[in-house]
This record gives structure tokens, C-alpha cells and sequence, in this order.
């Protein structure tokens, strides 16, 4: 259902056509990372850490390099020296240094004229290790006395006197805390924690590297961004960038895992090593869990004051996150975006990236949003039980709209969390009466979306159909959206429109599909590429006709005389045009490379019904709904697989997903036996509203709808929870061994 | 090591292979018969992306060894319809929008055919419990149970 | 001349300010002014900001245009996710 | 790793009794590929038992028991109408192992041979007094399933024992049986807690009884207290009171990834009650 109101008339925005990579996803034809081989290929694999901290003494490689079919065996003194800030973190989270810093974390590497024999190779690697003290909780590695990670990593940032692990330090605010706190009627205050979830994409990490010693190398690979692929390969193997070209595969999954490299420099460094022979490198799914980046987990306390009617008049948070042993927790978007839904005039946030001996997080759906939003949203919704209130109404109450200023500084422009709220308050579900031992959990989110370095090109075929080059990897269907803007620019039917992700050689830098930006990016500019085709095209139908191309108007597909005074021409169509080209000036392209900047944020709401059983503590999810806005959906279907998906991942994150380490620091899950995502039993139907409050700063009103998904969920669930127990969860994950204590303390008590 | 001759049909063409023996029947069609629409997801049957029937019976193709597929009959995604002669669930998915990033899409078509072959009119609850070994972590499930739904309801008709 | 909001955890490299006057046409002149003016906060600069004109956050526009009657605000560094 | 495809039990024994090295037998293959896949256990010896005259097959004896080939696989043992009418807790128990893709190869001998005191197969099978064939360098004998796991991983079979046949009992009159286990998804977990229950009623009032937990001690544990709480009653309340602490009191539980000391033993008594209600109103003729 989408709540359209009045805006321009589409022809093709809105529809729903098949996607066009739609056949070979269900024929099984479509290639991913592991799909492709090359003569002459060898296999890597790699020798990765049992110890969640040890100096690595020494490693000795001969009885692999022994071994029949073993060609090449690589260590970090194979890579290029001298790197600093995130491109050395990179390259030390991909091969292990002097110290190896968590349970995965690659040490050696093998490549051989199999998989079986690069696998049999590692277990003959000798590694001399001389293991550490480890921490892999956020609060233990922070508190004195705790092993230090790395010494010297802190930023500026960090004030004196804290323990070295905490390497970046954040504060921001406005108004005063104690003022805002005196005109409460109510204060509250509680400690949250979430732990750290894997984007858990099915397709694990795969490519096939090329690399020879002139420096020159090619690489196919799954990732959502293969320049950044490019950059961050050529600095770990000190290559120059241009020499590198990256070709993306189709991806399977990637949720913000797949912006950043783990085995990608390690193939091209077994590549060079074996003399230039191609080398595939494919992940295991315990690699994947063990040695790629889940979000960071998070410690927080959360203060808040509100009147008896529920207005906000002061909230306050601290927040402590671990993105493992580097830099880079999201911690930063966890401060600016922890009270961003609600209009408050005293507010305040201390936040805390603290490293650990777990893998180097990465990014995953709305980083660091998810957690800001269940401390936010739990102790909001708390505060409502007490004072009486009905949750949408108290958000409604505080909710930010054009023109006020945000808590992080500056004020919105058009945004849609009220429509959202509304559009929940009215929906069906929100009124299904609930029986014994079920509640209804109510949460909203939000996500700033990006724009990012954009590059695209168009081309008129000979026969008027159009080519499109993007350079943002399809995760979700967005070559059909890019193919339905073209087709609206354009005036063309959609199937003359074919979809291409080019490679690192074919365009200009491109930032990776992540930040919500694909649809609203790339689709930007493939619209002003279409834009400068469609001048090309109608100055072509001026010059035959021999009036001035402003007299030239563009419909429907056709370049026509814009008056009676332009003259009397038949309208001439994109194909006779482009059956000209040759002989009328040449090709036609249109391009766009910039940064745009004018993507809009997306709010959402959700709202959940769930059942707990009191004897056992666990949670069945009876219904869920969810809201957002998409300021316009150019393809709904798949902006519905995105809620839909978003919804899934928190449910997962809320109620069964975490890492789970040992006392010895190893992680105990790294299976989808016991990382627990959601299975199809497990989900009811997902129900979707679309709310469209139009983005002015895009030519069809899109906003990205990617990320704020997976925000409301975490809250959504607790409240749920705690609507259908009596009991208030503030630690996640929800499970049922934990319910069912929580559940007992209170009648206990 | 010794390798193992193993002779078997692939969506009803005769295949031959030699493996060695600890190769699944996964490594076997994707290393050595290029079927490549089976997908490794994790390489311990909890992700369905593997799936594929051997002698008619839905299977994870990474829990049974290459070596004992001698003599059988597997079935894989590519054997469930042709360019212009689809099945009508890889219809319905496409149309149904049932797939985003679709690694998981063969694994879950080989299942969900197999269960309409037993149970031509399953309820959502028996086929969400059917499917709970195919893991999703795109779609939140419901575009593709609508799409199997939509599916069965449409094979009914036509018989 | 523009003004520069600062967040919080900055204020102390910047004398206690919370609001900064800065000469500069663009985000570039206006953040180099600001560095100079309070060299302290250059290694926060160095690290990454990200900055708001009139409500329009731009991660890394040195470019983009301010002038005398925008509304600048920095935040901390934000990524795509 | 050699693999080898024995057309006899004893031939497989002999295989395996001859193995310098490890040995591993493979029917479904489910747990013995996971290890070999994650090099937890790489075999010397894989002996492939499927070639075997028999192992496919579910029979009716003519005591009205049941004998089941060892390479019976879930997804056949659910398929069997009428051996699921006689035992469906111990056919559920099979069922619940895994997915539908697992239920194609998984075999109740395999889930019982992996010695996970979580096995979700082995309650039923001891509930409802199962025993098994060994054959051996000696010949063949039969011993109750409640003798071969001996604790976690571990089996009471020795080097040249394979199992080669499961035999379940005559039904009889007036039986019933139920398997019920604790997991935080909806499919696709190991049991945090099971519990099978297997009685028979004489009137209302239960005559026999059997009750048997797992994933709450080193292995699968019958518990006598158990069965002696409910024998004699029509299952009152007061039967299932005394029968959930009977079940708490038999938890010999770890903390673990999967659950807490105290969630097992709670939960053991939530199963324990609730298992015995379907197992008794089965008993009645009930179809639940």
C-alpha cells in the first residue's frame, strides 16, 4: 500500500516488472565469487589463529611447501610494508603480524593445485606461539588492568587517563542536563547491552585473483563495493591502484559485511607468489563467522526525563562499544543517532570505541543505529508503561518533523517519522485484541542514508535501446530500479533498458552499495545521464531538422518540435536517432561523476505481537508490521523485500543472534547450528506499509530504504516481551534461557 | 590417494567423475561437472543452499559424499525448467519478487518442488516447516512463501 | 562572516567555544580558517568531519559553497553503512 | 581417508577390527560429514554400510515389534504410516533431528553412534525399550539402547563393532509415547532439553511407564523416580508435579552456548509434564 498524495505521475516509477537478472537467479546460471574458475587455477586456503591473543614467534612453512601440489605459501612478510591508519588495520586484520589478535585471525596462507591439498598444506604449518592475556567483553577490555590490545591506537580524541584500548572518544550535546532533568516528572535510568550479530549473508567470501610480478593483477570477487576493493588490495600489496582492475561478481548477501576485504589481498599476494598462476580463495562458513566483521557490541546507560504527558524534556547516554582489536566500532553514528527521532531540548552523549580480541568489525545495516535505538526506544517505552500512555501517541508527542533541529545539531528537512506513526496507529494490526501471554512492542528508527562518490554512464545502442553502467553491486534488486529511472527519463519501454555493474576499469571511483545510497545515488545518476543522452539526442532530431535544438522538446521516447514556431516535423522516436548515429556525429553517451549530497534521511515504525510462554521463556512472533518511509518506492516490491528483510535480521539480532566466546577467548558459534538466524518457521508474514514523504533533493523524491529496517526491531521485540511478561529486558539477545530467568526473578521477587 | 570413478545422472544426463573420497557430492557437481547453480553455504547442511534430490529424495548435496552418488539420479536446479520453458516456481519467484540477492534461491527451489511433488496443497505452516532448513537472510521469508504458495495453487489448477 | 557549530567534545580544543566565526567561501577555506584560528582542533579535523549546511549534512565536500547566512554545524565523521 | 563398501556386517567388522587408524561407519552421513568437513574427525576407514543386504528396510515381525535397517532414514520412518501410529513419539523424536534435507539421510543408529547426550532420537528409542544388533568379531548380540552411550562422544561399541539393526517392541494395547524437546529457534537447534515418555494404561491409571531425558547430563538418562511418579495414577496433577521434580531432581546439567544448569532443569519438568499428557492421551486413543 503505498500512501501516495498528489505528486507527479509516473509511467513506469511505482510499477513492478520483473527483475532482469531475474533468470538467471532461478535457472542457477547467475555466477558468484565461487563460480568461476580459470585455466591453470590454484586453491588457496588459509592457517588462521586457535588463540584469541599470542605473539607469533615464529612460522615454518617447509613440510607444506613439501607437500606435492603446495605452490606457494604466503605470510604477512609477503605483503607491503610501511602502511598506517585503516589501510595498515586492514591489511594486519587479513594477515596476522607480529601478534595474532583474535580467534580467526589469519597467520599463513597456502596455495595448491587443490582445495584438498591447500587444506591438508595449512595443518602442516608450524606456528610458535606464545599466547596472551585476552578480553572480548566491551567493559572488561576498558576497566584498569585490562590486556592491552595495542598501545598507541588512540585518536585525539581520547582524554588522558583511560585504559589504551579505548581509542576514540565522542561528546556531543546541546541545552543543560540538569535543567532538563528538574522539569521531568519522571526520570529513568538503565543500563542496555547488546551483543555483536553477524550480517550472516549465505554466500561466504569467494574470489579468483590474478597478480603478476609487473604488477599488474585482476581480481573477481563478491563485494558490495569493488573500488574500494581495489584501493584497499593495491595498499596491502603496495601496487599502483590503476593496475588492479576489479570485476564484481553477483553477490550473495552482503548487509554492509562486503565493503571492506579479508581474503582478497591474501589471493593476490598467493597469486604473485605462485608466479602469477590465478589463485581462488574461497571462505568457509566458520571463517566467515570467526575471521569477518560482525557490528560491534554495545554497553550503555541511557537516562531520560519526561513529563506527565509525556514530553521528553531531557535524555543523556553513554555508550561503550567493541568493534574488535582496531578502530572502528560505529560508535559515532551510535551518538549522533541515539535520540534523533525526537525533538529534545536537553540532550547528551558520551561514546567509547574500544578495541577487544575479536574480529575487526564491520560495517552491518544502519551501523550502530540498531543498538542506539534499542537503549532509546526500551527506556521510552518504558517510561509510557509508567506514565499510562499509549506508545505511537508519546512518540508522536516528541516526534522531530521539518524544521526542528535534531539532537545532533542541524534542523530536518522533510522527513516522514509522524507520517509513519500515523500510518501505524491506523493500521489493522495495531487494533488485533491480544490473549493471555502475548504483548505488542512498538519502536521507531532512523537512518541518515548517504550519497557517496556516484560515477555512471549511458549509452544509446544503435537500435535506441540503452545501456546503463553503475558501479554500485546489485544486492537487492536495483538494477531494476536503475532500469525503471532510465525508462522514465527516457520515455522507453523498461525492458529497452539494460542494467550492467561496471568494473573498477570501465568507470570513475564509486563508493560500494552500502549507506542506503544504490537507488538513491546510482539512480540519481542515471537519471542525469539519461538527462545529458536525451540532449544529445534531441539536438541530433534539431540538426536534421535544422531548427535550434531549443526548439526541441523530448517525449515519450521522441524528440519533437516543441511549438507550431519550432516548425512541422514528424516526431523522429530514439531508434530512427540512434540508427543515425554513425553518420549524424557519432556516439551518444551521457555520464555523471560527483558526490551528491542531497539524500534524505528515512524514518520508520514498527509495530510487533508476541507470544512468550511463562514455562520455558520462549518468543513466537505472532505479527509484524512495518512502516517507512521511502520517499518515493520505485520498485515497491523490492523496497517491501527490504522492510521485510531488515525486520527479519533485528528479530534475529533481538531474539537469538550473538557471539558467543569462551573463557579462553574463542568464539564458541561459528556455525549456523548455534548463530542462530531466523528460519522460515520461525517468521510470521511481515506486513509493509509505504509512506512516501518525497525527497526533495532527488528527481523522483527517492530516499534510500536499505537500512532503517533493521533499527526498530531490537527495541520492538523487548517491548513486546516486556508487554507480555511484566518483565523488562534491557539485555539482548532475548533468549529463552534468559526470559525464563527473567520471568522467575519477578515473581520472586 | 586413490580416486573413485563414479558414473550417475545429472537432471538425467549420464555424468562421469573421479573424486577423491572425502569431496561431497557438492565439491563433485560444482568442481568436476560445472553444475554451479549449488551453492556452498556453510558445508554442514543448516543453510539448504546445497540442496538437490538424489534418487528423488531432497538432500543437502554437501552432507553425502561424491563417491556415494554411483549409480544415482540427482536432480539440481538447472533440471527444473529451461529459458522460455521455466517451471512455475522459478515463474512465480521472479514474479512474486521472492529473491533479492538470490544465492539461496536454487537451494530453495529444488526444496519447495520437492515438497509439492509429496504435497501438492501444503499449508503455510507446513511449508514454512519444510523450508526451515533453506536460509534466507535477504527476504524475511514471506515474498517466497507467498511465491510457493502462489505456485502450488497455480499446479493444482493446470492438473 | 559564517559561524561554526561545534559538538561538545570538541569545545575544549576550541577554548570552550561552541560557536566559532570563520572566514571561508566553501567548507574547505571555512575549515582551514577554523584549524587556524585553533590549531588544536586540527588533528580532529585531519581525523574526519562530517558537516551540516542548513540542514544538509556533507560528508566530504571541501568544495560546497557556505556563505554568511548558512548554518554550519560539524558532527562527527559519518559512514555509509 | 579409504573408502570402503562392505556387502556384509561381518565384512564391515572385519574392516573396521583391521583399521590401523580411525574408523568411521557411514549410512546418512550427516554428523560423520560436518566433522569430516570441519577436520574434526578425518577417518582412515570409511565404511559405507549401505551396500548391505537389509539396511534399508522396515519390517513388522511377527510379534507385532518392529526391526529397521540402519540406514533408514528419518524422512522413511515418517513416511511409514502405520509404524508412526505405533510409535509416533519415537518417529517425532527422529523427525525433529535437523531439516527436511537432514531428514533424508539422518538414521536413528547415526544419531545414536554420534553419543550426544542431545541426540534427539535416542529418548524415544529408549522409552519405548529398543534394542540393537551389534555385530562384532564374536557374532552378534543385542543390547538395549540405553547401554550404548556411555558420555558425551562416547559409545559402549569397541573397535570392530558395528551396529547392524534397530528392534523396536510390540506396540501392544493401550500404549502411547511422546517426545518432546526444548529449542530457541523452531527447527533446526540442537535440544537444549528433550524428554521422551512411553507408558501404558491399564483403566485411567498408568500400569507402565518409562521416562528419559536428554541434553541435561553426559547422556541420554532413563529416569526410574520418574517413571515411579506417574505408575499408578491417571496423571493428576499431583502426578505431574511429582513427576516434573522427579525430572529436575535426574538434571545433571552443564552451562553452555545453548542454555543454563537452571533452564534445563526447569525446562526438564515442563517437558517431562507436558510429554506425558500427549504420551497418556495417546494411550487413550487420542490423536494428538
Amino acid at each position: 500500500m503505498a500512501l501516495d498524495s498528489g505528486k507527479p505521475k509516473f509511467k513506469y516509477i511505482g510499477t513492478r516488472p520483473n527483475r532482469p537478472d531475474g533468470l538467471d537467479k532461478v535457472t542457477g546460471r547467475a555466477r558468484y565469487g565461487a563460480d568461476i574458475s580459470a585455466p591453470g587455477m590454484l586453491h588457496g586456503a588459509i592457517l588462521r589463529s586457535p588463540h584469541a591473543h599470542a605473539k607469533i614467534l615464529k612460522i615454518d612453512a617447509s613440510k607444506a611447501l613439501a607437500l606435492k601440489g603446495v605452490k606457494a605459501v604466503v605470510t604477512r612478510a609477503d605483503f607491503a610494508d610501511g602502511l598506517s591508519g585503516e589501510d595498515w588495520n586492514i591489511q594486519e586484520n587479513c594477515m596476522a603480524g607480529e601478534k595474532a589478535l583474535y580467534d580467526g585471525h589469519a597467520v599463513a596462507a597456502v596455495a595448491a593445485t587443490s582445495a584438498l591439498i591447500a587444506r591438508d598444506a595449512i595443518k602442516l604449518i608450524d606456528v610458535d606461539y606464545e599466547p596472551l592475556p585476552h578480553v572480548t567483553d566491551v567493559d572488561a577490555a576498558m576497566a584498569e588492568g585490562a590486556p592491552v590490545i595495542r598501545d598507541g591506537a588512540a585518536d585525539y580524541s581520547v582524554p588522558e587517563g583511560l585504559h589504551p584500548n579505548v581509542v576514540r572518544y565522542f561528546e556531543s550535546g546541546r541545552g543543560d542536563l540538569d535543567e532538563g532533568f528538574a522539569k521531568a516528572d519522571l526520570v529513568l535510568k538503565r543500563h542496555y547491552t547488546t551483543e555483536a550479530a553477524h550480517q550472516g549473508y549465505i554466500e561466504p567470501h569467494a574470489c579468483l585473483a590474478q597478480l603478476g610480478a609487473d604488477g599488474k593483477g585482476e581480481l573477481w570477487c563478491c563485494t558490495q563495493g569493488h573500488w574500494y576493493v581495489r584501493q584497499m588490495c593495491a595498499a596491502a600489496l603496495g601496487l599502483e591502484v590503476s593496475q588492479l582492475k576489479v570485476t564484481p561478481s553477483e553477490i550473495g548477501g552482503g548487509f554492509g559485511g562486503k565493503t571492506t576485504v579479508f581474503i582478497d589481498p591474501v589471493a593476490l599476494a598467493l597469486s604473485r607468489k605462485a608466479g602469477g598462476k590465478p589463485v581462488k580463495l574461497v571462505m568457509s562458513r566458520s571463517e566467515v563467522l570467526r575471521a569477518t566483521g560482525p557490528t560491534a557490541s554495545a554497553s550503555m546507560d541511557i537516562k531520560m526525563g519526561m513529563t506527565k504527558d509525556g514530553k521528553i524534556t531531557a535524555a543523556s547516554g553513554t555508550y561503550r562499544m567493541q568493534g574488535g582489536a582496531f578502530p572502528g566500532a560505529p560508535v559515532d553514528e551510535t551518538t549522533v543517532l541515539a535520540f534523533a527521532n525526537y525533538n529534545i531540548e536537553h540532550v547528551h552523549h558520551v561514546g567509547y570505541d574500544v578495541m577487544s580480541n575479536r574480529p575487526k568489525q564491520a560495517a552491518y545495516r544502519a551501523p550502530g543505529a540498531p543498538m542506539a535505538a534499542f537503549g532509546t526506544e526500551s527506556i521510552i517505552d518504558e517510561m509510557a508503561t509508567q506514565l499510562g500512555l499509549d506508545p505511537l501517541e508519546i512518540r508522536l508527542k516528541n516526534a522531530v518533523k521539518e524544521g526542528v533541529r535534531a539532537t545532533y545539531g542541524p534542523k530536518f528537512p522533510a522527513v516522514g517519522l509522524i507520517e509513519t506513526l500515523e500510518a501505524a496507529q491506523s493500521h489493522d494490526n495495531y487494533a488485533v485484541p491480544l490473549g493471555p501471554n502475548q504483548g505488542r512492542g512498538v519502536a521507531s528508527g532512523f537512518w541518515l542514508n548517504w550519497g557517496g562518490d556516484t560515477s555512471a554512464s549511458v549509452a544509446i545502442s544503435e537500435d535506441g535501446t540503452v545501456a546503463v553502467t553503475v558501479g554500485t553491486p546489485d544486492i537487492g534488486g536495483s538494477r531494476a530500479s536503475m532500469a525503471l529511472m532510465a525508462a522514465e527519463a527516457f520515455g522507453i519501454p523498461y525492458e529497452n533498458v539494460r542494467v550492467h555493474i561496471g568494473d573498477t576499469a570501465s568507470l570513475g571511483i564509486n563508493e560500494p552499495t552500502h549507506g542506503s545510497r544504490a537507488t538513491y545515488a546510482s539512480g540519481l545518476a542515471v537519471i542525469q545521464s539519461a538527462k545529458e543522452c536525451i540532449q544529445k539526442l534531441s539536438k541530433r532530431a534539431a540538426e536534421a531538422w535544422g531548427i535550434d535544438p531549443d526548439a526541441v522538446i523530448w517525449e515519450d521516447g521522441f524528440a519533437r518540435p516543441s511549438g507550431p514556431n519550432a516548425g512541422e516535423f514528424e516526431p523522429m522516436s530514439i531508434a530512427e536517432i540512434a540508427g543515425n548515429m554513425s553518420s549524424s556525429g557519432g556516439p551518444i553517451s551521457g555520464h555523471f561523476e560527483a558526490s551528491p549530497e542531497t539524500y534524505g534521511g528515512s524514518f520508520g515504525t514498527h509495530v510487533v505481537d508476541v507470544e512468550v510462554d511463562p514455562e520455558t521463556g520462549r518468543t513466537t512472533v505472532l505479527r509484524y508490521l512495518v512502516v517507512q518511509d521511502a520517499g518515493k518506492a520505485i520498485h515497491p516490491s523490492y523496497v517491501e523485500g527490504q522492510f521485510q528483510g531488515g525486520a527479519a535480521q533485528g528479530i534475529g539480532w533481538a531474539l537469538n543472534e550473538e557471539y558467543i566466546y569462551g573463557e579462553d577467548g574463542r568464539l564458541q558459534n561459528p556455525i549456523f547450528l548455534d548463530y542462530r538466524v531466523p528460519v522460515a518457521s520461525d517468521l510470521p508474514m511481515i506486513d509493509t506499509v509505504i509512506v512516501e514523504v518525497p525527497n526533495p533533493g532527488h528527481p523522483y523524491g527517492v530516499r534510500g530504504v536499505g537500512e532503517t529496517g533493521i533499527t526498530p526491531p531490537l527495541p520492538a521485540i523487548a517491548n513486546a516481551i516486556a508487554a507480555a511478561t511484566g518483565v523488562r529486558f534491557t539485555k539482548l539477545p532475548l533468549t529463552p534461557p534468559r526470559v525464563l530467568a527473567g520471568i522467575k526473578a519477578a515473581k520472586n521477587a | 590417494m586413490s580416486k573413485h570413478h563414479v558414473s550417475a545422472t545429472v537432471n538425467g544426463d549420464p555424468v562421469e567423475y573421479l573424486c577423491d573420497p572425502r569431496e561431497t557430492l557438492l565439491d563433485c557437481l560444482r568442481d568436476h561437472l560445472g553444475v554451479m547453480g549449488v551453492k556452498e553455504g556453510c558445508g554442514t547442511g543448516d543453510c539448504g543452499a546445497c540442496s538437490v534430490t538424489v534418487d528423488g529424495r531432497l538432500v543437502c548435496s554437501c552432507l553425502v559424499l561424491g563417491v556415494e552418488a554411483e549409480g544415482a539420479e540427482i536432480g539440481t536446479v538447472e533440471g527444473m525448467g529451461t529459458e522460455g520453458n521455466l517451471h512455475v516456481l522459478q515463474e512465480k519467484f521472479i514474479e512474486h519478487a521472492a529473491l533479492q540477492c538470490g544465492i539461496c534461491t536454487p537451494g530453495i527451489l529444488v526444496a519447495a518442488e520437492a515438497l509439492l511433488k509429496k504435497n501438492p496443497d501444503p499449508s503455510e505452516t507446513e511449508l514454512r516447516y519444510w523450508l526451515a532448513g533453506n536460509l534466507c537472510r535477504c527476504t524475511g521469508y514471506d515474498k517466497i512463501i507467498r511465491a510457493v504458495m502462489d505456485a502450488a495453487a497455480d499446479m493444482r489448477e493446470a492438473s | 562572516m559564517p559561524e561554526i557549530h561545534l559538538w561538545s567534545g570538541l569545545r575544549h580544543l576550541a577554548g570552550g567555544e561552541e560557536i566559532v566565526a570563520v572566514e571561508g567561501n566553501t567548507i574547505g577555506q571555512m575549515l582551514d580558517a577554523l584549524v587556524a584560528k585553533h590549531p588544536r582542533l586540527e588533528p580532529a579535523i585531519k581525523a574526519g568531519v562530517s558537516v551540516a549546511v542548513d540542514g544538509q549534512i556533507k560528508p566530504n565536500n571541501r568544495a560546497s559553497k557556505v556563505s554568511e547566512e548558512s548554518e554550519i554545524f560539524l558532527l562527527q565523521k559519518l559512514r555509509g553503512g | 581417508m579409504k573408502y570402503h563398501k562392505p556387502k556384509t556386517f561381518e565384512e564391515a567388522a572385519q574392516i573396521a577390527a583391521g583399521s590401523n587408524g580411525v574408523t568411521r561407519f557411514l549410512a546418512g552421513g550427516t554428523d560423520v560429514l560436518v566433522q569430516l568437513r570441519s577436520d574434526v574427525v578425518t577417518p582412515d576407514d570409511l565404511i559405507d554400510i549401505k551396500g548391505i543386504d537389509g539396511t534399508k528396510a522396515i519390517t513388522k515381525r511377527g510379534d507385532g515389534g518392529w526391526d529397521l535397517g540402519v540406514a533408514v532414514s528419518g524422512a522413511e520412518m515418517m513416511e511409514h504410516a502405520e509404524l508412526k501410529r505405533d510409535w509416533p513419539g519415537l518417529v517425532e523424536g527422529m523427525d525433529l533431528i535437523g531439516s527436511t534435507q537432514v531428514q533424508g539421510r539422518a538414521t536413528l543408529v547415526g544419531n545414536l553412534c554420534n553419543g550426544s547426550p542431545a541426540a534427539d532420537s535416542v529418548p524415544g528409542m529408549i522409552a519405548a525399550g529398543c534394542t540393537v544388533s551389534i555385530t562384532g568379531a564374536s557374532g552378534t548380540r543385542n543390547v538395549p539402547v540405553e547401554e550404548i552411550p556411555v558420555g558425551p562422544g562416547r559409545t559402549a561399541l569397541t573397535k570392530g563393532d558395528v551396529i547392524s539393526a534397530v528392534h523396536i517392541p510390540p506396540r501392544g494395547a493401550r500404549g502411547g509415547d511422546a517426545y518432546l524437546r526444548f529449542i530457541p529457534r523452531t527447527e533446526m537447534d540442537i535440544a537444549v532439553v528433550g524428554c521422551a515418555v512411553n507408558l501404558r494404561l491399564d483403566g485411567d491409571e498408568i500400569s507402565e511407564a518409562r521416562v528419559v531425558l536428554g541434553a541435561v547430563a553426559p547422556t541420554v538418562v532413563l529416569v526410574e523416580d520418574a517413571a515411579k511418579a506417574i505408575i499408578g495414577t491417571a496423571l493428576d496433577d499431583g502426578a505431574l508435579d511429582a513427576l516434573g521434580a522427579t525430572a529436575t531432581a535426574a538434571c545433571n546439567p552443564i552451562d553452555d552456548k545453548r542454555g543454563t544448569i537452571e533452564f534445563r532443569r526447569d525446562v526438564a519438568a515442563v517437558l517431562a509434564k507436558r510429554a506425558a499428557k500427549i504420551a497418556y492421551s495417546r494411550a487413550k486413543g487420542g490423536q494428538q
